[in-house]
């Protein structure tokens, strides 16, 4: 099977840090890559760069063929890759329903005239987040309203609504309570059934060892070492995190 | 909670509205809101306020300003002038409707511009349209020669002056253009994606919206409300003046701000700046009205504005305590 | 300073530059430089304010014109700033309005170093539009009076003047508070609706500059009172003109904006080529309404636009 | 960071200088910026601007906005002329410290109503310190009665117009008290609690900080600072004035987001809004030096603003490239 | 020993909505109590009840024999009770040094003028940084441009630094590296060695087992048990956070 996305020499500067330093690495359909690495080593950088979020000082990133870098975020999401992003990026006044279908609205006629379908928004992200076993009390109120795990639950609802080729989470169940924790890995594993790719980035070892198909552990901003799970243990993935070299 | 809201406003004014009628029957017999003259008076008032603050409403809502809305309003009113003296009023309906598109599109540039350093050149909106201000104001004292376009055309005149079942012709734009903004903040993907700009940018960017079109959009639908302020004022006066809204900036920008939206964007809806400017009107009208010196008028206006935002939030204590 | 000297450049400042009033001076200074060989510069603040014009003042001061003609803002509150053009050795001309008490080079009060005064009596046109107005209204009624803001000495004396000469002369005539519009049309407007609910027996409005009158004019038409309600305008834009033919103004002050730049730039002219000059010189006013509005020998008076 | 963004406004101050200097040299063989005289035009011009914008600067990185002190000004202005009327000149400088320090309180006055309204009725500040404006106005024209209140005091006239060392006394005052806010601003908990205030408000507030208290201190030395001009104002000028502060309003605004503020709160300095008022005064005064046509200079002011902020800008891209 | 801090009766409705309904629990010096439950059960809200940023609808809380009830954020503090916060509450236009000592700035004098200390504020920061297992690049930038556990490890610290009797986290290792996560978890150790009072939110089950010496089950605004550790079980606390009655 040939790699869905190829990410070659990629390179990210902030002013006088570079934080991510020639990185290279590929996942294919159906497999669940976990990005691995201690604090500030450059994960949320590099799936933003695929993202289209930053542009990489160097490197590429290709899809499904198709050269990525230098497009914009609308550009990726249209080519068939979802993101949630460690920092959410909810829109905090609009309700559950505007921010899970924000730029692919649903519409509806009144009169002949097409206007937004908030009800069935709303109605559609109770669903989902049911299906996550989040309950919103009120979903016509702001995400602003709501707990860190509901709104957690809304930005990862956001991503695995869309049928998409490739889901990059980061850190999704930071925020989440144990029971909707279990949902989202269980999630993922039907999401890899159906083939569709999964870059994950995750502080919790045994999640980590429960989704990865491979581990890609970074430190610093450059690849570590990489590792099956069956091949490897808590410790040295802990020790690579450190900055041990394999 | 947003329906809520828009009540709390209704109140101040039916307040405000119920006291000057109370005062107006003790001192001096009249009625003051059940005569269609007040009604009137009052309305085209607040159209020409309206005019400059349902486009800014939106840009508000997004998060940013656009003062340039001040002179937009004087360039439209001078172009629309300057074409009808230059082809002559003879042409009746004609020349009126293109002079009218011809001050359109002045104010359109300017909205495009704003849009262009907004988005394009990431300049704040508030330098940007600064910038625009001064260069608008320019080009229109530039175009007119520095005073004032008079015209004699009598067409333009109904327009301005006119009434269509009993409705000024100002009016009637400033309430269809209103239900327009309304419809679009309300009830259209647009409209979403401006709150969402307005609360963070991030999350329209990431949802893949383009949001330098959407800036731009914004601005040159807010040129539009104001230039559309400019024609109304050139038709009403039959003269186009460089700084006609330029007086008007302050009240545009506060009946936004009373209606409901805030300085650091996502919130405000175009009821509430419709509520706005009428309260402004009716202020200014009742003042004069109930005999107030004019010093004290200043006063008066200035306490109003506080005690309406006042009334707001004692709205979210009571709503808050209540249910 | 030669008097071979022929090439002057004197720089005319205006009380703002965005007025007929001041732009037809223009016109009339940049007629008699012509005439003359001469040049006149045209340079001005936005508004009429001491805090904007002062700086404009200053730099034309730093340009080093031969002479400066200008319409001081405040009677007061530019003697300051205009002293340093005396002292750079600038001549000073005021046109329309001055400093001090007006009376210049007679040894007395802080602001007496001007050449000449060119003025048109703002007070004294005040008092015309009151006369005109009374006149119009049979001598009784109430009226009240549009003005810009406070604190703008032209219209404040245009005001004063209305209001002494009614006080003194006409007092079966009742001037009502004043109304403030910001120069805005569209507020003025309202204020006329507004005075007219309260006193339904409103006989005059007297529109102290050009947004006042166009405004207060626009609310009485729209109340259908042109009949009732006469309206006189101070200043005669075509605007205004336009609006006395239509019948929306009965009568407007024409102050002579281009007579005052005309002898403005030859009384400097004179100062400049050592010939003496007199110290105060008046223009006088026409009072322009729907009789005499389309007489040729009116024609002049009309500002341009 | 931030001294690199100060030197990159000072970049742009030295080239609009710089092409003042060329022109003046060319067209008119002088110099333009060696001159005492100009110098000091330019600095009492600047001086004037900046005493309105300082206390508007901590305001603004504060997230917040005061529009009253166009009248704070003005009625600190008014006051100050009264109480030298009243108590007569001939008492020297009892009178008219007495006079200043009257003026000054009736300005702090109005602070004190805005920090209440802001910071304990929790009104937005923008419709807060608009009802304090008109408020303000009204008030100093009642007081005032209408007209500007002449006075004939040498030790005012000598306050306002008097030179120290060569430099006038309202630049000295300026720069004083600049210097303050800057101090304030960069070396105190005060000025490190004003930006966190600006960024988010929660942090303050948990860190254990009196926010209501903050707020009011800011609206107070925002007011301080404009009274001051007032009092200037009333020395340059021998009278005190309601509109004193208002046409110079967007100015000092301007001069505030010119040097890097933002309506969002929680950036600026106030080096950039000295550099900021400096590059206001410099384009009027050297525009009008260079002989440009009035209405041209509008447009030109347009454009400096925007490429001002643009210069700004570029900074940005070019550190990010770059280092 | 006597309880240092006493919840009685909290309440708490947003709206139509009642958040925390009648919580009653004590926490004694030296002890470290886990509040558990899923998203959504009112953990914040309590804590902010605690803390003052919010006041309860009813209900009081005693501290040191003390009523905290009524008190601003700012008392609470320094009555001894320092809090971190799921959202954080950072500055972000301020550097780490500064937001570490956000209220509590450190002076120096020069030429005999109190000014603000910003050097060794930073300094301090690095080291407190540094003791979390966390090296932050670039001092002098704004926490803005820091990762998303950098960031936490500043609001832990900022919370740790200073000799308080109590000790709120809210869920403080979510961004953290597996690295830091353990040094917060030594680091409670040795703060209940010291005799401080902890309160900790925590969704990770091993963290809470470890840390606990009493965990409390919130479940829609109620405590549905309280267990000790040794007591209990991962499935029968998943039980509890579901709303199983004990
Ligand atoms: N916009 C920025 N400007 C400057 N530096 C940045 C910026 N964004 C990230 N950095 C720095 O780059 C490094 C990598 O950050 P990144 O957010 O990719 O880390 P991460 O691996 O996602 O860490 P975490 O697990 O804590 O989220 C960090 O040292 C961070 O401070
Ligand atoms: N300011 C608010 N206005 C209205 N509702 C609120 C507000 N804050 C919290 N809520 C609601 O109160 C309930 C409890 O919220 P809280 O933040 O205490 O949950 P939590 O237990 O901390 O959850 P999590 O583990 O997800 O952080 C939630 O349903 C939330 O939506
Ligand atoms: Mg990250
Ligand atoms: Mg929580």
């Amino acid at each position: 099977m040939t790699a869905i996305l190829k990410a070659t020499g990629l390179k990210k500067r902030f002013g006088g840090i570079e934080a991510v330093k020639d990185v290279n690495f590929e996942v294919h359909p159906g497999e669940c890559v976990v990005l691995a690495g201690d604090n500030g080593a450059g994960k949320s950088t590099i799936i933003k760069m695929i993202s289209g979020v930053y542009q990489p000082t160097e490197g590429t990133v290709t899809f499904d063929g198709e050269k990525l870098t230098g497009k914009s975020p609308e550009a990726v999401r249209r080519a068939g890759i979802e993101t949630i992003y460690q920092d959410l990026a909810l829109a905090d006044n609009l309700d559950a329903g505007l921010n899970l279908y924000l730029g692919r609205e649903k519409m509806t006629r009144v009169l002949g005239i097409p206007v937004l379908d908030r009800k069935s928004m709303r109605n559609a992200a109770v669903e989902v987040l049911k299906s996550l076993g989040i309950v919103v009390p009120d979903p016509t109120a702001p995400v602003r309203d709501m707990s860190g795990g509901q709104r957690q639950a809304i930005a990862i609802a956001r991503a695995i609504h869309w049928q998409a080729k490739l889901v990059i989470l980061d850190e999704p169940t930071a925020a989440l309570g144990v029971p909707e924790q279990r949902e989202v890995m269980a999630l993922i594993e039907r999401m890899k059934k159906k083939g569709v790719a999964i870059i994950l980035i995750s502080h919790n070892l045994p999640d980590i060892f429960a989704a990865a198909d491979r581990i890609i552990v970074l430190a610093r901003g450059v690849i570590g070492g990489e590792r099956r799970p069956s091949e490897t243990s808590d410790e040295e993935i802990v020790r690579l995190m450190m900055g041990a070299t394999s | 909670m947003k329906s809520l809201l828009n009540a709390w406003s209704w109140l101040f004014l039916v307040l405000i509205l119920g006291f000057f009628e109370i005062y107006a029957r003790i001192e001096t017999g009249q009625t003051f809101l059940f005569r269609i003259y007040n009604i009137q008076s009052i309305s085209v008032a607040a159209s020409q306020i309206l005019l400059l603050s349902l486009g800014l409403t939106l840009v508000v809502v997004a998060g940013h300003i656009d003062l340039s809305i001040a002179f937009s309003t004087g360039l439209a009113a001078v172009v629309m002038a300057l074409v009808i003296r230059i082809i002559g009023p003879e042409s009746g309906w004609l020349v009126v409707i293109l002079a009218m598109a011809a001050g359109l599109l002045s104010a359109v540039l300017v909205g495009l511009v704003n849009g262009w350093l907004v988005a394009q050149l990431n300049v704040p909106s508030f330098i940007g349209t600064l910038g625009t201000f001064g260069i608008a104001r320019g080009v229109a004292l530039i175009v007119a020669g520095g005073a004032t376009v008079s015209i004699r055309s009598e067409e333009a005149r109904s327009f301005g002056n006119g009434e269509i079942l009993g409705i000024p012709v100002p009016v009637l734009l400033a309430l269809v253009l209103a239900a327009a903004c309304h419809f679009l903040l309300t009830y259209t993907k647009f409209g979403v994606h401006t709150y969402a700009l307005g609360a963070n940018r991030a999350s329209v960017e990431r949802a893949g919206v383009d949001v330098k079109k959407h800036l731009v959009m914004l601005f040159v639908i807010s040129a539009i409300t104001a230039g559309v302020g400019g024609l109304v004022y050139t038709g009403r006066f039959s003269a186009g003046a460089a700084n006609a809204g330029e007086p008007i900036l302050l009240y545009a920008v506060a009946a936004v701000f009373i209606g409901g939206a805030s300085l650091t964007g996502g919130q405000g809806t175009v009821i509430g700046t419709v509520i706005g400017a009428f309260i402004i009107a009716v202020i200014q009208f009742g003042l004069v009205f109930s005999g107030l010196p004019p010093y004290w008028q200043f006063v008066a206006v200035g306490l109003v504005i506080i005690v309406a935002v006042l009334v707001d939030q004692s709205r979210d204590k009571l709503t808050g305590s209540l249910s | 300073q030669e008097p071979a000297k022929k090439d002057f450049t004197i720089t005319l400042v205006p009380g703002l530059t965005t007025d007929a009033f001041y732009i037809t001076m223009n016109r009339g200074a940049q007629a008699a430089a012509e005439a003359l060989g001469i040049t006149v510069d045209f340079q001005g603040a936005e508004e009429f304010d001491p805090v904007l014009q002062t700086p404009v003042l200053d730099a034309v001061i730093a340009r080093g014109p031969d002479a400066i003609l200008i319409a001081p803002t405040d009677a007061t509150q530019m003697i300051e700033p205009l002293r340093r053009a005396n002292e750079a050795g600038i001549p000073v001309v005021t046109v329309d309005t001055f400093i001090d008490d007006g009376k210049y080079q007679d040894g007395s009060g802080d602001g007496d170093f001007p050449v000449s005064s060119i003025s048109s009596d703002n007070v004294l046109g005040g008092r015309m539009a009151a006369r005109a107005m009374a006149e119009d209204m049979g001598g009784k009624g109430k009226v009240y009076i549009s003005n810009v803001r406070p604190g703008i000495s032209t219209t404040d004396q245009r005001e004063a003047g209305f209001k002494a000469e009614m006080s003194e002369k006409f007092p079966e005539i009742e001037v009502l508070d004043t109304q403030y519009n910001e120069n805005d049309a569209s507020l003025a407007a309202s204020q006329f609706q507004a005075v007219l609910a309260r006193n339904p027996d409103i006989a005059g409005v007297f529109g102290a500059n050009l947004f006042s009158a166009i405004g207060a004019g626009n609310g009485v038409a729209g109340a259908d009172k042109a009949d009732d309600v006469t309206v006189i305008a101070f200043d005669a834009p075509p605007s205004i003109v336009d609006n006395i033919k239509s019948g929306v103004v009965d009568a407007a002050i024409a102050q002579h904006p281009a007579e005052i730049g005309y002898y403005g730039v030859m009384t400097a002219y004179a100062v400049l080529t050592g010939q003496s000059v007199p110290t105060a010189i008046g223009t006088g006013f026409t009072v322009i309404d729907a009789d005499n509005v389309d007489d040729e020998a009116i024609a002049k008076f009309i500002y341009s636009e």
